[in-house]
């Protein structure tokens, strides 16, 4: 077993039991740590998209050659678009948060059953 | 290389273990320690496969930062969860 | 004047961190960093130490810390042979202690030393008293447990921080 | 029991659209198309020795810069809707002091750590990290001191003056590109000259927009945790 | 053969035996409090011993090693300390057999302050 | 003889890996929360040997970065958390 599918198989894992999170508990402070969970699965599997066996970090200091860079080195492309990924993700969890935060202020109650009045 | 197999499954196991934990438990608190360790877990993943910077972005932002947040916010909408660890 | 020299002071040692850290040898970078340290150190010259300036208190400094590594390694191997035996040896509790220190930084560096050597874990600091959460009681008495836990760091840090 | 259902087969069904995803990818042995050409030729047009920071702040410049409007959108969305209103402290509980020995060593702290933030954004080209880890860790030396005093407040004024002046200054950089390099060179680093490679003048702007980056991210992400820390008059 | 590799090896080794045997504290002591102890120590020292060997490994590294030592050396007690603090304050209690409280006595009077 | 080094250095990870399984066990089973967050603090600290011990495997020094890192948002994750328990966020 190679070491993509490993990290592909964690991932998967990761998604699978944040949304079931997601969608079985009803508090929602949990709801968002499981959208939380959900987005690590995610960005774990695009970085192990860009993971190539036996090659080095992509910052070209004095441990790799410059001239023969390409073929020592993983693919950057993925890392710099999951670093991307992870700052939007805390910025909306952090929106997401202070939604609860207004909603409980209105109701006091973290459960979502208990927001049920859009229901037409 | 057996052994870097070995941690990739050991921090593997671990990930999966804690995100379970983070949703099974019944306090909150105890959830969001959960989701910070998956991060950290997650940001030594990063690290073994060769991206420090996305291993620095997760442990400063996904596992410090997020989890101040959640601190913030369940202080915020504390007196409902009362203790029951 | 007396934050002037504070403010020089803090500037000068995260530089020095900066150096240790990158070990560059390039001017632009160290003037560069220079720079940024003032800056910083000009924030923060509410929250500044007073600087160590007479070599008296360097060289205590210096024995300061080579006592502590070999308490540290005593206080490990008690550890050790505490949770490898099957039957944990302990005899716990918490006591109080007195402390002669006046300065913040020298009760906090004792309250640190403290945690860090043989069966002894500081819970809390009120003013000059210290609640001690101590592995193996034998007096619960203040006196004498501050001779047995505080009285050989104090003689270093009463001249550090004096 | 069906509200159990429902979930339990969208779960499965998720599961069998990973697994054949899983099954089908195969991994890689060698960098291709777009990867290649910055891998190549990164080092020597852009000189920064971190590819990741090359891709983040020059070949995919706008995306960064939508990143940090992203952010600051959240932000002020965040101020609007936990915006202070001057009400007494309503559950009439006060918070617990921290210790002398956490207050302390917060102020030994707080300036390293600060530095060390500093460090981050400004070596960004040729160490891992750049203005978002950077900001970050500023953040959380802002958050230490919240932590230590909780009645530490921080200047919102100045806060909002360098976000905005750090913001502004990002795009007069990109825009510097189109005037000085002609069209389509939005947020080249080249405007200023590469130095020596493995120094830290050697990446053109890289350095400066890095500096601005962090930044406006420190002094968001703290005014984020300020708004939820929120009021206790 | 580079004598120093070996050294350094050998200093990350006893290390990391440290490290384990604090671990193993902490899964083992029977209270909060004693967990800490074998927490707090053993791990500092562990991870000290652990970088320090690498440092001599890799002896160019090794002003990055000192400052990351100073750090932890630094807030590792202070932490554990906050931490400490916090579970007697919520009322954790101490573990069966525990000889003296004398800091109950005091919160017990305490005035809540800010 | 030649990797002797190698060979303890694989052995030290064995041992680190062994002090975060027991630190995750702890995590797991810990009654109360602060007992979670012990286990927190200890399996932060061994990360940050078992980073360096990556850095030296993989011979690069940039890893050490995210060691220092993670040194710093763990300890004010810890604090915060100590801070949250006892009343003064």
């Amino acid at each position: 077993m190679n070491i993509t599918t490993i990290v592909h198989i964690t991932g998967f894992a990761l998604i699978l039991i944040g949304f079931w999170g997601m969608l079985t508990q009803k508090n929602m402070i949990k709801i968002i740590l499981g959208l939380a969970i959900v987005e690590t699965g995610v960005q774990l599997v695009m970085v192990a998209f860009g993971f190539i066996d036996g090659r080095t970090a992509p910052i070209l200091d004095s441990a790799v050659e410059l001239s023969k860079a390409s073929s020592l080195i993983v693919d950057p492309v993925p890392q710099a678009l999951v670093l991307t990924a992870i700052v939007i993700g805390v910025a909306v969890n952090a929106l997401m948060l202070t939604f609860v935060i207004r909603l409980y202020q209105q109701k006091k109650s973290l459960s979502i059953n208990d927001y049920k009045d859009l229901k037409w | 290389m057996e052994l870097q197999q070995g941690i990739f499954i050991l921090m593997g196991l671990a990930m999966i273990i804690a995100a379970v934990l983070a949703m099974h438990v019944k306090d909150l608190i105890s959830s969001i320690i959960a989701v910070g360790v998956v991060s950290l877990f997650a940001s030594i993943l990063y690290l073994l496969m060769q991206a420090p910077d996305v291993a620095m972005t997760e442990a400063a932002i996904g596992a410090g930062l997020s989890t101040l947040i959640f601190l913030y916010a369940l202080h915020k909408t504390k007196d409902v969860e009362e203790e029951n660890d | 004047m007396d934050r002037i020299i504070k403010v020089i002071f803090s500037t000068g040692i995260l530089t020095l961190f900066y150096f240790i850290w990158t070990g560059t040898t390039d001017l632009y970078n160290i003037l560069i960093i220079a720079f940024i340290a003032l800056v910083i150190s000009i924030i923060y010259n509410r929250s500044l130490f007073k600087p160590m300036l007479s070599p008296k208190k360097w060289i205590y400094s210096i024995w300061y810390v080579i006592f502590l590594f070999i308490e540290i390694i005593k206080a490990n191997f008690d550890v050790a042979r505490r949770v490898v035996s099957p039957k944990i040896p302990i005899n716990p509790g918490i006591v109080t202690v007195k402390t002669k220190l006046k300065s913040a930084m020298g009760r906090m560096i004792l309250a640190n030393s403290i945690t860090l050597t043989p069966g002894t874990l500081t819970v809390d600091i009120d003013e000059d008293i210290l609640y001690i959460h101590w592995i193996d009681v034998t007096n619960i008495d203040e006196k004498t447990a501050t001779e047995k836990i505080v009285a050989n760091f104090e003689k270093y840090l009463e001249v550090i921080f004096g | 029991m069906i509200k159990r259902l429902i979930p339990l087969l969208l779960v499965i069904s998720l599961f069998f659209i990973l697994l054949k995803v899983a099954t089908n990818v195969a991994p890689n042995y060698d960098l291709t198309g777009v990867a290649k050409t910055y891998a190549e030729q990164g080092a020597s047009d852009l000189g920064a020795m971190n590819l990741v920071t090359a891709i983040v702040v020059t070949y995919r410049g706008l995306d960064t810069l939508g990143e940090v409007t992203v952010l600051f959108m959240a932000g002020t969305g965040i101020a609007l809707l936990l915006r202070r209103k001057k009400k007494k402290n309503d559950s009439g509980i006060k918070n617990r002091a921290a210790s002398e020995i956490l207050k302390t060593g917060s102020k030994l702290l707080v300036p390293i750590i600060t530095m060390f933030g500093a460090y981050i954004f400004i070596n960004g080209h040729l160490s891992p990290g750049g203005g978002f880890q950077g900001g970050a860790a500023i953040a959380s030396a802002v958050m230490l001191m919240f932590l230590a005093d909780s009645s530490f407040k921080i200047n919102h004024k100045v806060f909002v003056l360098i976000e905005s002046f750090s913001g502004i200054f990002y795009v007069l950089i990109g825009v510097l590109g189109l005037v000085i390099l002609g069209a389509d060179n939005f947020l080249d680093n080249r405007i200023l000259p590469l130095g020596t490679f493995g120094t830290i003048l050697s990446a053109g702007t890289i350095p400066l927009i890095y500096t601005l980056v962090g930044l406006k991210v420190g002094t968001e992400l703290a005014s984020i945790l300020d708004n939820m820390k929120g009021e206790l008059e | 053969m580079e004598w120093y590799r070996i050294l350094g090896s050998i200093i990350t080794l006893i290390g990391s035996i440290f490290l384990f045997l604090g671990a193993l504290g902490v899964f083992r002591m029977p209270d909060l409090y004693n967990r800490m102890q074998a927490g707090t120590k053993a791990t500092t020292l562990g991870t000290i011993l652990t970088l320090l060997g690498i440092g001599i490994c890799h002896y160019e590294w090794i002003g990055q090693i000192l400052v990351i030592i100073m750090f932890i050396a630094l807030t590792n007690p202070i932490s554990s300390h906050a931490l400490a603090r916090a579970a007697h304050f919520k009322g954790i209690p101490l573990t069966k057999g525990s000889v003296a409280d004398k800091l109950k006595e005091k919160e017990s009077t305490e005035v809540e302050v800010d | 003889m030649a990797n002797l080094p190698e060979i303890l250095l694989q052995i030290s990870t064995y041992f680190v890996s062994a002090g975060i399984i027991l630190a995750t066990l702890r995590l797991i089973i810990g009654p109360s929360m602060a007992d979670r967050v012990v286990a927190l603090d200890t399996f932060t600290v061994i990360s940050i040997s078992l980073i360096t011990l990556i850095a030296c495997m993989s011979e690069r020094v940039i890893f050490l970065d995210v060691g220092m890192v993670y040194a710093i948002l763990s300890f004010i994750g810890v604090v915060a958390v100590a801070r949250y328990l006892e009343g003064g966020l």
